[in-house]
């Protein structure tokens, strides 16, 4: 295992990249800045020739697990297929080069996709007015909240409180105090629903917003999903749907339909964008037509003039607009791949992602019950959480055991520790693009670790490069930085 | 159905494994009256052949930098992209891996993104990086509001207009609903004003912005400014541009080594990203030792194995959502870890020469172009301060939109109008130049300006074509 | 230098380790009269920015088939490449390594060669398959010298001409300094008469090439002939379209399962390779097993390790130039390894139905057409004989060149004149329609022809811009 | 170690590529075509789906050792890093999509580049005239073989017979006799240089052509090279350069000026195209000025009209010409790589590249000479060839042995048993785009395998996936496809 960093490598008056000498007149750089703002020598940046740029990344690269290469079931993560079509179409000349001020007249078929595109996420989530603006799923959330505030702002009302089941992605809670509420937290039972006796008694009149994650976070629809919706909404209050599980549900129901105000979106995860290691995403959202007016500026819209071409332009003038959320039009880039993806799959195609995806979920499920117990019960949407307490009660292995030991057997490790109201979780989501021979390959690699010795396990993984960092020392004295 | 597997015989094997006669059954979870009784309305599904050919004509009706010379900047650059930056975030382990949760198969992002890290450090000569935030306004609001926390009880935040209207238009809108107010600097002169500065900040601030080069390209006196603001106990937030660097110096050299600014932010587009239409960008964020347990989002550590190997991991993680939940010191989750190996591959390519190089050209061609544009009469400079790779232009003939149609025509995508987000500078116009400009372009862009004949233009136009 | 890496300091290290005072001194090898006392007459260095600009600048020199409707064909295709595999070849791992002489450290190329002659035995129902030549008509020239070699005596070639031009001329160099002659089979009905072929095969006939789809895009009588090639003693050599075995019967099976051709040439640049001018492309050859060890080029044979694990190796080596030297079947030596990855991964994705509908497509969309443009009245049909994805029109106006002229006006690389090759034929075009061809554009093709006026053609040219 | 093959992952049903439905009126297939000619059924292809085919593809690639990833010091090959400014270049739309039939003025740009790229070699070579039709280097060998048969042909004269040295490449000889001449070997000496008695014993009024590699497979430049050519041309015959390793040389002579008539060109080993996995390459030659008439037909030529832009043409009119070697234009994409490699380094950085690339190659057998012992001396040009024979005569240990052995230190091996001259030879070229630091671990490598146990080495490599495949086996009985 080589560890060598870019700056190992560097050797003083190395290359890789020349760049033309200037051929317009060169004045002393003196005479152009001020002596005080003028660095005196460049950034300690190593200095390297290309070849060994190439090879140090493509060799790291291979460090990697991916979705490329290896079966991903990263529960909640949705790690599907990254179609490589979307990559072409998000790198095209025309549209993975525009700048963010170009004048409209000149990005009109830019304008026509980010328009159907904020069109299409209306029609599968209920919810009419979008914003593609927001830069990732969390950061839709948050944009969704300050819609919220605003519009309870703009009404009088006074509303300090978000209610976040326990079971929720911590960015819940989180987005909740950027937005300036304060968090309540409701129980949710064994089967991973909300708890409706908990529900109702932190329910009240300063509750602005039900942030609920449906299918939730143990891949269960909520079954009080009505009652809870009904309930906010007759204290006034709104509900906020996290959209990170939208792969269950496409064409199937929709959020708008079953009670939700608001949503975001990950398309990163529902609409295959590749993940790149932890980003870029996208967080689009979705709101009702009385939120509307409060999303971020601008918005495309669209012109139909007679019988001539429609022109589509960006919409500033929302007077009641939050403003703006990041600098530009959005995450594009990320959103030009789930309009492909979307176009790729047309109505029954998408609906076919989420049946396949429950499919290939309760199937696995059905194939894992046996030994490691799954609280919720014999039925889930896209995902679900086993959980091995019980194994880590009598043999002592943990579910950090099992998802280490998976990577010696070539597969990427389940979320573990997640949802924390399940002990020792382990959260599976295959997702509709393995095959049934990858699901069963991978269930007898589990019922395997089952019934290996536990000393093998506390010490797994055994073929990988690196085994078990010492995260306990990284926190404590952290080295953050190769300090040159 | 290209990307799933299932045959209609896996299916059957499937559902019985599982105990239902059809898929159906299992949807049944959804209560029928919140199912859909309808086709999603969508378009048909398009084969690959027909999304190629239908995302290359809407490409088509576009302009692009690749077709146009770009003269925009404000924020996003046409700065040149190696091919060696693409052809490895196109390795397909990089792009379509996740958060490196699982340290033992991750090794490849973690230790890019430490080298991140540490480039940053040297790029900006402060302790410690995050390992990237969405983009340049969100992590300019993101170092707000770790100066608000910093600083208990102090609750100003001054921004001057020389902020990038978006970023600051962005940390208004992180501040709406929390306790923090911002104070606004205006900047008649172009930059911001010693005197102003210092009658703006009082116990009560928390810290100042201070955009180095600003919005309209020009060059703040960083050094004073930051004296004034450490002197008032505010922190100093730098928003710079990282190609800048190669000649500028480093924010946390402001003032003095070690005396300079407390956190810095930046966009990173500049380095290896693409432009497209406006994200996804890199937001950088580094900042002092002190502070670094308020930084937001992901942080890459160094440690050691079980065997005793170097390696690298997801560290204080403490800080974040999925630990902390509402007590994290910000709800970001997903990064822009592909972009910030974008920035590691390009620095790594360019070296402090390159880097260098790179500067003094935008720095120089600018210079030139500006000096060009005077030449004819028509434009003049607006402020007097030094500027590095963009400028503010008046159009005598206040006809903004006149001159960026005519560089259309002749295939430029010649400057931003700033009348959108400065009304007193509607007649004005920004022009940014990178070391992509060639003298060639630079004069001929001068020339449709000087020329109001249309044939000398058209003439220009073919030169270019037989180029 | 972005790509040495030795330092001043470096080279005086070497230099000492070597024992010599300087490189030039290494230099010395070479006498000094051979050395070249100046620098090489080429332009200067160009950074990667430079050249970038300067090769996008050459680019936007030539139309191309991505800018213009494509209704070339003449044995090189635009046919639709699926971004897996441009994703899947320009992976460095593929494409930055040499011919697999170790096996242990190159199974990745070895298995997909395999899988590769795996494929092109089932496309042509013949038993073996080399792992690639350079080209469909050097392939063709490799199959004619192991038709003469392996019927040993006999040394008559019959070319018809429905054979693409440029394979004829090609064996026809191959076969210059060697005992073999062309027979050549005229074709004035566009393919080979049975009758004509009974009387040009002999006790001298080596071999018989066969075409199908041939040259103008007809369908020979392959059954008929093979039985008349076979009857003399003569192998038959099958020149096929790939794409074709989509709806066409495989070579093997012609005149029989079994008892078909027994070589089966192709040019493989239809399976997933890009176009670019020409090549390079990918040479396909395939045979009965009998002819095994007279094959050209590298084969890959799967084999045990010393685990006893399935693996793949370069095999029957002793065929090759650097075992046997003078002695071996060919001279080949570097192949087309990556394009015949880019068919096998093109294969793969399209499996047996993708290929069907492909074939479909093109036959369809040809023959739509084709009768578009004879409905014009300007354009008539030339030969009988049923067509696959091309055919052959000839023009009454006698004026080839306008419509290839009008065509480029509008949008569309329209056809191919064939007066270069056949004088009688000067006034005939080849058009060929692939499934990425839309009957919007076939309609607009048939539209330039009908209508005269100009002014109607350039409204149907401004319907494409806001499609 | 996965051996799946692709048709070990298929079922029936599986779909990978969707195609559109027909937007013309559809024919009934009989209608169109001849009964006999329609085939029963659709080839037997496998049947994937989308991700199958990426995974599977993706991790077969990580099984091959390449330039990106690896040292790969394969002598002969010139394996030296490929730039990726060449790849982006050769795939433009524009450059890497043009129809090979399309109008001449349709690809100005494409003929002007093609145009210099003949120039250019011209130029480096030292000889006049240039064809870049030959798709490989063997290709182009033949090519100047048919040229120099036609030119004495035309002369009438009968010259038969073509020597070539015995450490020549396999592909010489081969060629010659592909063109129809006799071979007749030269012996080398140990130096690895020409037999100068052998030679005239065997130069006669038959010989056609001297085919010769210089430097040559030993990496020196050969040192009768004048006596060689003086007296070849003296005969009346030609000289053929094998440009091979013309990475020796690049400026600092040409074989034009060292006696040569013609040469070929590996633009893939000597100006940086990838290798592909063993192709494609292409074998532009050059000659001199009476053998050009004979080149194949098409050539690029230019013409200048007083103050107009040039414009360029393919000249077919050249009655003398052997005819096509291949069809169309050439391997283009290839070339279009080397003319961007040219148009990079330019002359100073052509020469540096020959320069460092002897440096290395003469720095790297300063390293190895000591316990591998170099048979040809201490000097050498761009490669050098070790030979293991004392270590198999004293310890057992073979060539193979060795470079087998490299592949658990992550280096490809050096070429072996080549040229045939050296016993248990290890023909070794670092190339220029390598570090001191690499042929310094490498050199390490080398002496540690040296002193290992020979147990050892009979079975490496140990942490390869597969190890010694049984080639005997394989050719014994050939199983050369997986047959459904």
């Amino acid at each position: 295992h080589d560890t060598q960093l870019l700056f190992d490598l560097s050797k003083p008056g190395r290359r890789a990249l020349r760049l033309p000498t200037c051929d317009v007149p060169v004045q002393p750089i003196e005479t152009l800045l001020p002596a005080g703002a003028i660095a005196e020598q460049a950034p300690a940046l190593p200095e390297l020739a290309e070849p060994q740029v190439v090879r140090h990344f493509t060799n790291l690269s291979t460090q990697n697990m991916s979705v490329d290469s290896h079966f991903y079931p990263l529960g909640s993560c949705t790690m599907k297929h990254n179609p490589k079509r979307n990559e072409r179409a998000a790198g095209l000349a025309g549209l993975g080069d525009l700048h963010p001020y170009q004048p409209e007249s000149t990005i009109q078929g830019m304008l026509a996709l980010l328009y159907d595109l904020q069109e299409f996420l209306s029609e599968i989530s209920g919810l009419p007015a979008c914003s593609l603006q927001p830069a990732a799923g969390a950061h839709g959330e948050l944009t969704a909240l300050w819609v919220a505030a605003a519009y309870f702002r703009d009404r009088g009302e006074q509303r300090t409180k978000v209610l976040v089941p326990d079971s929720a992605h911590g960015t819940n809670p989180a987005s909740a105090i950027m937005a300036g509420f304060e968090t309540v937290t409701v129980k949710t039972l064994k089967s991973g629903a909300v708890d409706m006796e908990d529900f109702r008694a932190k329910l009240d009149d300063h509750i602005a917003v039900f942030m609920i994650t449906n299918p939730n976070t143990v891949g269960i629809f909520e079954p009080a999903m009505r009652q809870i919706a009904d309930e906010v909404h007759a204290r006034g209050g709104l509900i906020y749907l996290d959209g990170a599980n939208m792969n269950a549900i496409l064409g199937v129901t929709r959020p708008g339909d079953f009670g939700a105000d608001m949503q975001h979106y990950n398309p990163h995860k529902t609409f295959s964008g590749p993940h790149g290691g932890g980003g870029p995403g996208a967080g689009p959202i979705c709101v009702t037509e009385k939120l509307a007016s409060y999303l971020p500026a601008p918005i495309v819209v669209k012109r139909n003039d007679d019988n001539q071409a429609p022109v589509y332009s960006l919409d500033y003038e929302r007077p009641k607009s939050i403003g703006r959320v990041r600098s530009f039009f959005g995450n594009t880039g990320v959103l030009v791949r789930a309009y492909c993806y979307i176009r790729t799959h047309g109505p029954d195609g998408l609906r076919r992602v989420s049946e396949q995806a429950v499919l290939n979920a309760n199937y696995l499920l059905s194939r894992v019950k046996h030994f490691l117990p799954v609280p919720q019960g014999d039925r889930c949407m896209h995902e679900f959480v086993a959980s091995a307490k019980q194994l880590k009660t009598e043999r002592g292995v943990s579910a950090m055991d099992i998802a280490k030991r998976l990577l010696d057997f070539g597969v990427h490790a389940p979320t573990v520790y997640f949802p924390q109201t399940v002990p020792e979780a382990l959260m599976c989501e295959p997702t509709e693009t393995e095959s049934k021979e990858t699901l069963d390959a991978f269930a007898e690699m589990l019922f395997r670790i089952t019934e290996e010795d536990p000393e093998l396990l506390h010490t797994a993984p055994h073929t990988t490069a690196i085994s078990r960092p010492d995260e306990v020392a990284a926190a404590r004295q952290p080295t953050l930085c190769h300090c040159g | 159905m290209p990307f799933t597997y299932n045959t209609p015989e896996d299916e059957a094997a499937m559902l019985a494994a599982i105990g239902v006669g059809s898929i159906e059954e299992l949807l049944e979870q959804v209560p029928a009256d919140f199912r859909l009784d309808r086709p999603l309305r969508l378009p048909a599904a398009l084969g690959e052949m027909e999304l190629d050919a239908h995302t290359r004509r809407l490409a088509t009706r576009n302009a692009s930098p690749t077709s146009h010379a770009c003269f925009l900047g404000g924020g996003a650059y046409d700065h040149f992209v190696p091919a060696v930056v693409d052809a490895i975030a196109s390795r397909g382990e990089f792009y379509t891996s996740y958060t490196p949760y699982q340290a033992e198969v991750a090794q490849g992002n973690l230790q890019a993104m430490f080298e991140y890290q540490s480039l940053v450090t040297r790029l900006t000569g402060l302790d410690v990086s995050n390992s990237s935030l969405y983009d340049g306004a969100t992590a300019a609001a993101e170092a707000v509001l770790m100066a608000l926390a910093a600083s208990k009880g102090r609750t100003e935040v001054v921004l001057p207009d020389s902020l990038h209207p978006e970023y600051r238009q962005t940390i208004a809108t992180y501040l709406s609903n929390l306790p923090g107010q911002v104070v606004t600097l205006t900047t008649p002169h172009g930059v911001i004003e010693a005197e102003a500065l210092r009658a703006s900040v009082n116990e009560q601030t928390a810290c100042v912005v201070i955009p180095q080069p600003n919005f309209f390209g020009c060059i703040e006196e960083a050094d004073e400014l930051t004296r004034i603001a450490h002197e008032a106990g505010a922190l100093v937030i730098a928003a710079y541009d990282p190609i800048s660097l190669g000649v500028l110096k480093r924010p946390g050299d402001w003032s003095g080594e070690g005396a300079g600014a407390d956190i810095a932010v930046a966009e990173g587009q500049s380095l290896g990203s693409p432009l497209q239409y406006g994200g996804p960008y890199l937001g950088m964020l580094a900042c002092r030792e002190s502070l670094v347990r308020r930084i937001p989002g992901r942080i890459v550590g160094q440690t050691t194995d079980r065997r005793g190997n170097r390696c690298f991991v997801l560290t204080l993680q403490t800080r974040e959502q999925h630990i902390r939940r509402d007590k994290a010191t910000s709800n970001v989750c997903s990064n822009q870890g592909l972009l910030a190996l974008r920035a590691t591959v390009y620095l790594a390519l360019l070296g402090p020469t390159g880097l260098r190089e790179t500067a003094h050209l935008c720095l120089q061609k600018s210079h030139y172009l500006a000096e060009q544009l005077c030449q004819s009469g028509r434009f003049e400079k607006v402020f007097a301060a030094p500027t590095f790779k963009e400028f503010v232009l008046r159009d005598r003939q206040a006809d903004v939109a006149g001159f960026i149609n005519d560089g259309l025509e002749h295939g430029f995508l010649a400057g931003i109008p700033l009348g959108r987000w400065y009304p007193e500078l509607a007649d004005c116009v920004l022009i940014s130049v990178t070391e992509k400009r060639t003298r060639e372009e630079l004069d001929r862009l001068a020339a449709i300006v000087s020329s109001t004949r249309h044939g000398d233009a058209i003439a220009a136009h073919s030169a270019l074509q037989t180029a």
